[in-house]
């Protein structure tokens, strides 16, 4: 499956882009963390504390079990301090 | 029934006139506005609003739409901007209009708890030593807590 | 800090421009605005705001200082109208400025809450049917419960 | 000892007027408002129902068992509806 991730704020900067799109056949969100995590050490550093992640798939916010079936979009970030 | 995430500056006077119009139906209007607060030692040069624009306009909908489900809404608007501000600036508003006080006055304070960790905004400020993430806070989540049902 | 009871009509935006300024170390802002409210039947003609002048402001300032004695306020605002007033007129304003968006919230109920029953205030309604005094509710009464400590 | 007294909306529409000076030896606005309902009519009509009125002294809100030892003016209402 291809999936768009997007990155935002303290993610976005040390995964070191905004956008990208992978091929992934990760079942959840953390499995597709995992995946990242294990692909370069700058992911692997971004998410070396998952309690620190949030995470919204299809503009949704989801908990990291949430499922990725016909996901399109999966968006990372630390907590919101809108407001 | 209005949202807005803009980079412009908004007149508090004028959304609320813009929100109420001529109805005479409105017997209590709360407004919060945020705005861009120093730090003590006036370091603080800038603060840097960014968001998740495919996401924003959603959640603030949704966030809106919970509001009027749990309280007796005759008018309901937020205004959140993004991009660069400085010390005084707004930051957004919310303003809610009712029969009565206690809806006004709960839903704005439901709508601040929820835009503050529910909606894709992330503040960053500036000051003449660097840049940093402001940190979510565990108050704002525990805000939460007292509108479970 | 400031306390106005006045025929003429108030601007919101006006009067937190004017009572904010400059000021940088406010972040958060709440209003209430209170607005003659009609009739469902759409009965209402007018409604006449009768006061006690040499107690009023007096009572404003005693209000306001409670509230400044009990939250981390930066700025208050009472404004207060007396007089005839139409259905959609604005009756009075009160406004709180904090750092701290549960300061302000629960600052500006409070001033709420006693403005209903605690400042010399008197309501008549004026319709076709006739002219009635409004009657206090219970239910303002009720509300001051909760200060209590 | 001389007293103003105001009185306020209802009140005041009962009792005819809006401000009247009274010569008093009043102990408390109780004994005030008993004094007063002996008087005439139109005061026992205002102050039949004790529980539907409240009192200032000297522009101080009171209870009916409050000293007008000193007191100057006296004003009488019903309960106030603000805001």
């Amino acid at each position: 499956m291809t999936l768009d991730i997007l990155y935002f704020a303290w993610v976005r900067e040390r995964v070191g882009t905004h956008k990208e799109t992978v091929e992934t056949s990760a079942a959840t969100v953390a499995d597709l963390l995992a995946e990242l995590r294990n692909r370069e050490e700058r992911y692997a550093l971004a998410f070396s504390d998952l309690s620190a992640v949030r995470v919204a798939v299809d503009q949704t916010l989801a908990e990291l079990d949430a499922s990725l079936e016909n996901a399109r979009e999966v968006a990372i970030f630390p907590p919101m301090t809108g407001g | 029934m209005a949202v807005s995430v803009q980079t412009e500056d908004f007149d508090l006077g004028q959304a609320v006139r813009d929100l109420t119009g001529d109805r005479t139906d409105i017997g209590a209007l709360v407004t919060f506005t945020g705005l861009v607060r120093d730090a003590a030692d006036g370091s603080l040069e800038a603060m840097e609003l960014e968001h998740y624009p495919a996401m924003t306009e959603k959640a603030l909908r949704e966030i809106e739409a919970q509001a009027r489900e749990r309280w007796d809404l005759s008018a309901c608007l937020i205004i959140h901007r993004v991009g660069r501000l400085e010390p005084g600036d707004r930051i957004m508003m919310v303003a809610t209009g009712s029969a009565h006080r206690r809806d006004a006055f709960e839903a704005a304070e439901f709508l601040m708890d929820f835009l503050k960790s529910r909606a894709p905004f992330w503040k960053k400020e500036h000051s003449a030593k660097g840049a940093d993430w402001v940190d979510a806070k565990d108050s704002d989540e525990e805000a939460l807590y007292r509108w479970q049902r």
